[in-house]
């Protein structure tokens, strides 16, 4: 128990005291995370989009294997990236493997189901009459989705808010394609599994907490986009 | 059910495969079944501390002595050893083939390649620490050629092969990586047989003092059976590859 | 009538819900600058047909010329000349100005905004200061309803469909929506389909009326439909109301017959019963309403025969004669031939 | 009429919507057992007030007596007895069948049910067959407005509370909905509250008619209101018209005046200009409907003045005598002291 | 890029052969996943039910410490579950560590603020109109509750779909709480953890295939939920 205690006084140290390791964990994550996010959301947004509004054969079994999507393990996409990355791998040349840019490339694989998936069913959702009404004040495709996507935009937030918890918190991908490299690709989640592995139990609270700080910073700056 | 010991240890022991091959004998001559959970040193240390599990299979000897010391552990018990090894890719860009270990690693920084550390304080990433020290050369921590994986040897090989670099290993994980590469391993062997370089293994009795619901009579009949002429003679047999991985020192 | 006056002309359209054919209209031609009412009970398909007209709905057979072009697949420009009022009118989650001006937008038609805005609130009795702000939930229902039809008349679109415009407006905002409709038509030559229940309101605005019954599409005005169970009696047919009174029809097609209707023109209404052979059918009501078709100075005359409602078109002159008023009991007849049978 | 014969008592009921008051009702007395209908332009507080009598809104001040006792915070019980069809009806994403039997599983009251539900549909007019198994979005508006109607008539309420029951219904069912309304006053002895715009319907329907203006609510009848803005002249107030005619009103307030009620009562109806000095004004119009009041046998007689509406009471003799019909040219005639003001 | 195709090829073999030790796992997976679920959707949907559905002071906030809560990362979770079943910690007497059920906790908490999150923004975007019918056809709090989040069940569905990807997926807290222990404690993606580690990636693609077989069959079996 006392670990926890200890945790939060050392998360306080760690950001007040600009620890130098620290901050380059918290600002690779940042990249990462920011990258991987307006990726996904720019993909996710028009994918959801389009298997919520129209009905289509075969609709229900995209609907499943989207959520199957779901459900992929982050080491899997790790690995997945890394065989296309490795130096032996089809993309090998580009020099990708342990840079942020390849994690940044297996998050928005992780992210982008969840955005699709959650869009897809808030778009759904969607009063018939509204569509209706679109269509018939003149709106041409790309108003109807802009102006959908808009009336549901609190939902489209929580979308997104769960994919960025998802990205923020993934420690496989970081790992398998990130390699974890200290000052360079280490994350703070990869940070905390080294930690927790080393036995410090106390430097891994605090490193969540120092996660959990900017999810709720971000977060905060997204509340204004909130349902007044 | 009283009959089941629980056992914290590193990785080394787990991804070899050693432990699937010696424990169905150890918990067949006792009756006592043993699960173990395998991780990092120093979390595995941890555990023995909180007195989460009964006994302990590391190979940190000062941080073990630390333990002990600390009134955590009670008897330590050397049970086998393997060595470590600088292996680095084979045209050997820093030219240590063949050097001392304390000459290899001062060639490694004054021609800035590319060196691989664990970096996640395990007891293989301790004793390398121990080397730059003997070495005398100051912990290259924020230097651009020295990279810190903070993760586990295989991993960290793995890493060493994609940027041509070197690294510390323990001889079993090598052994195990090119027992996965088929034989064409593209990193070999090129430091090894310094004394500096024993990897010694040992198990780790809780002291019962600090844990006193520890299982510590059978974890004392574990250390013991490690030691025993048996145990030690399946230990010497393990082989990979048909390569040794650990070589059994119990006294 | 030359072919390009037509804004619409639909042929042959049949669509369904399933297997249910909700509509089938095999001609119907809309003039430019027309109003056009739609008339009809619940379930005969008005909101379908102009969500067809709208391009809103692809009808399964059927082809719909748009101004002498066939028009499905349809293109983006015709929707945004074809503009809709819904029967539930749904308000973008925005504020009343953004609503107004949303369609306006989206034809990046921004000039003088403001003031068209104004205009369009005006159009319906809203006050710009107290309602541009507002947002969409913080309305009654009429004011709703009334901004939905602001957000349309801003378009000036070419063709103005409205699904019960005054469904929950009051009688001073209906009067505003008849005026801004008929302005539409004079000023921009818009052409107007209006469906709604509200008859006197209907004919006070509309040039010519349909009715729609099931699906199929009657032309000229208030038709009196009297929908089945029928009973057969020798050569005829026959529908028993509760208090006793008999209608005689004559059966015309073999098909089994759901309704039928009996034009208004048809029907004579007289104080009394006559013994007049070709009247086979006098039946006993009285008046509820009588309202004035304003465009054409008759007075539409709605008469309850018990649980049936007959609606005629009587002149001033005959109301002062027969001394007419709501409340008069009255002897509505017409003969059995004089009737349409809707399969 | 004892305090037991009422079923609400509303006493110095204020409710706000931001910083907009919309209700001020200081005494609002609504007997058990009868039919009150709302009456009232857009935004005028019929749905806010309807609201407050099915406890689904707290007023910000004042007291609601049910059956004598005041009744916030309101107890559950209450929910169970006092029944209100919404304005906007909203079905439950379920069949028709589950729709309507809804309100009775929750009760679980769920006894015959089926014979219940084809009662209810009938009441409504929708056959149990075609309808019952449809799944909500299945239905036009009107149709969809009959099963809200039918969920709430199956619950033989209390109290049934009605925002425009009859909105987007055709005339049949209106009939048909009025029928089931006053079967359920007689049989189950139900209080029902109704805000319709559709005065005839109403008035063929309640017992007592109440009108709001601004969240102020009058009783008796059709009231005559007349909004501002008005000018000042000599000590009087008046209110010019488009087409030159002027209304002379007394002022008996200092307070900022928004608009004036003439009950109809005062006010005479005759076909031309007389100069009897004690009316101030005589207005020129034009008759545009007449309306049965059935429970009474008068006629209610719509005239437009230019843009203004006049509604007022007038026996059928009246009628007869003056040759009253619609489109006929009529002088309006009301003394300037005979108003109440709004403030 | 080989291994990838070994892996898939290996799935088959595993799931054909009937490997015991992929079997424990996939039954160990099936346990927590199952029991973390059905918790976390309990108190979930309520919780998320009242969030959204009335309006009250610091809804905002408490919506931003919910979103928050999306990015608690699974490594804290495991070291926060451990600091209380540890045999030092408070329910250390309850022998949970290294244990199903402690993996089971461990993925509640992280499966709640899901659950609770999108269920909040859902109802939150209900109908004011259905609210007012209920109360006025005279549901009381339970059929409210009840009968409302029947009406946005789909929505609820990418909820929990939405809570069990990431329950199934996740490592930080098998790893932390429960040990990885062969036969006991080893779940799909601790396993797949292993063999990664071990540089066995073949085996953890396979693995990784298992896992989202997994997933695919229990998404199509709830499909029938879905909107026809
Ligand atoms: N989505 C649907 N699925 C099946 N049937 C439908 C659907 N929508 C409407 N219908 C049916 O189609 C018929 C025509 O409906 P429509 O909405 O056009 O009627 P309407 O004339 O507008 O009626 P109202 O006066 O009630 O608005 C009705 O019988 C209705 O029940
Ligand atoms: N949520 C809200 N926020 C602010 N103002 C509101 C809100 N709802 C209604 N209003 C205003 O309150 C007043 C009364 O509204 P209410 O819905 O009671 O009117 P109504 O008499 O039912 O009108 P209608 O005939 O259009 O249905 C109106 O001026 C309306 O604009
Ligand atoms: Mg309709
Ligand atoms: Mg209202």
């Amino acid at each position: 128990m006392d670990f926890i205690v200890a945790g939060f006084i050392k998360a306080i140290e760690l950001l007040i005291s600009g620890d130098y390791s620290t901050w380059t964990a918290v600002l690779a994550t940042l990249k990462v995370s920011t990258i991987s996010m307006l990726l996904s959301v720019g993909a996710g947004l028009p994918c959801g989009f389009l298997i919520g509004y129209f009905d289509f054969k075969g609709k229900k079994h995209l609907r499943t294997i989207l959520d199957t999507l779901l459900a992929l393990p982050t080491v899997f996409i790790g690995l997945a990236v890394y065989a296309f990355i490795s130096r032996q791998g089809p993309l090998g040349e580009l020099g990708l493997l342990f840079t942020l840019t390849g994690i940044a490339i297996g998050q928005t694989i992780l992210a982008f189901p969840i955005v699709t998936a959650i869009t897809a069913s808030i778009v759904e959702n969607i009063d018939q009459d509204l569509k209706l009404t679109l269509v018939s004040l003149g709106a041409g495709k790309r108003n109807i989705i802009a102006t959908c996507l808009w009336e549901v935009r609190y939902g489209i937030l929580t979308a997104a808010v769960t994919a960025y918890g998802r990205v923020l918190t993934e420690v496989g991908i970081s790992m398998m394609v990130g390699g974890n490299i200290k000052y360079h690709t280490r994350t703070i989640t990869t940070a905390i599994a080294l930690e927790t592995n080393k036995g410090m139990f106390a430097d891994g609270i605090a490193l969540g907490v120092v996660l959990i700080t900017i999810a709720f910073i971000v977060n905060l700056s997204l509340s204004f986009l909130r349902k007044q | 059910k009283s009959k089941e010991l629980m056992m914290a240890t590193t990785t080394s022991t787990d991804n070899t495969g050693l432990l699937d091959y010696l424990i169905p004998h150890f918990e067949k001559e006792t009756g006592i079944s043993l699960k173990w959970t395998s991780t990092g040193t120093g979390k595995a240390l941890k555990l023995g501390q909180n007195c989460d599990v009964d006994v302990l299979l590391v190979h940190a000897p000062p941080a073990e002595k630390i333990f002990i010391a600390n009134g955590y552990g009670k008897e330590r018990r050397e049970v086998m050893y393997n060595d470590f090894v600088i292996i680095g890719p084979e045209n050997d860009p820093a030219d240590i083939k063949g050097k001392n270990i304390s000459e290899a690693l001062k060639m490694i920084k004054s021609k800035k390649v590319v060196f691989i550390s664990r970096g996640d304080d395990s007891g293989t990433n301790k004793k390398e620490k121990l080397l730059w020290k003997n070495a005398g050369i100051s912990q290259p921590d924020k230097e651009k050629w020295y990279v810190q994986t903070g993760q586990g040897m295989l991993a960290s090989i793995s890493v060493a092969e994609q940027r041509d670099g070197y690294t510390m290993t323990d001889r079993g994980t090598y052994i195990k990586y090119q027992s996965q590469k088929g034989g064409n391993a593209t990193l070999k062997v090129l430091v090894e047989g310094d004394s500096i370089l024993l990897n010694q293994y040992s198990v780790l009795t809780l002291d019962p003092k600090n844990c006193p619901n520890a299982k510590y009579d059978l974890a004392l009949k574990f250390s013991g059976w490690m030691a025993s002429p048996n145990a030690q003679n399946l230990i010497k047999d393990f082989r990979l590859i048909g390569k040794k991985l650990f070589i059994p020192n119990a006294k | 009538m030359t072919k390009k006056d037509l804004i619409y002309y639909l042929k042959e359209i049949r669509h369904f819900y399933g297997d249910t054919k909700v509509l089938e209209i095999d001609d119907l031609k809309i003039e430019k600058g027309s109003i056009t009412g739609l008339i009809g009970p619940n379930g005969s398909g008005k909101t379908t047909l102009l969500r067809v007209l709208a391009f809103a709905e692809k009808p399964k057979f059927g082809q719909i010329f748009y101004k002498g072009r066939p028009e499905f697949p349809f293109s983006s420009t015709i929707r945004s000349k074809v503009t809709l009022l819904t029967q539930k009118p749904y308000l973008l989650k925005r504020t009343v100005f953004e609503n107004i001006s949303y369609g306006l937008k989206i034809r990046k038609d921004t000039d003088k905004l403001e003031k068209r805005v104004i205009e369009a609130l005006n159009n319906v009795g809203l006050d710009f200061k107290d309602f541009a702000l507002r947002k969409w939930h913080e309305l009654s229902g009429g004011e709703a309803q009334r901004v939905a039809m602001a957000a349309r008349l801003i378009l000036k679109p070419e063709v103005l469909l409205l699904d019960e415009p005054t469904a929950s407006v009051d009688t001073e905002s209906a009067k505003l929506i008849r005026k801004a409709s008929l302005k539409a038509r004079d000023v921009w030559g818009t052409t107007l389909v209006i469906a709604s229940h509200d008859l006197q309101w209907l004919y006070s605005i509309s040039d010519k009326q349909f009715s729609l019954f099931k699906g199929n599409i009657f032309a000229t005005g208030i038709e009196n439909i009297i929908s089945g169970p029928f009973e057969n009696l020798d050569d005829k047919v026959v529908k028993k109301l509760d208090d006793g009174q008999i209608i005689t029809l004559d059966v015309t097609q073999k098909k089994e017959c759901i309704a039928v209707i009996i034009r208004k023109k048809n029907i004579t209404i007289e104080l009394f019963e006559s013994t007049d052979k070709i009247f086979h059918n006098q039946l006993s009501g009285h008046i509820v309403s009588m309202l004035l078709e304003e465009k054409r100075g008759d007075i539409m005359v709605t008469v309850f025969v018990h649980d049936l409602t007959f609606v005629l078109r009587v002149t001033p002159d005959q109301i002062s004669n027969l001394d007419l008023y709501p409340g008069k009991k009255v002897v509505l007849k017409f003969s059995s031939s004089d009737v349409e049978w809707i399969k």
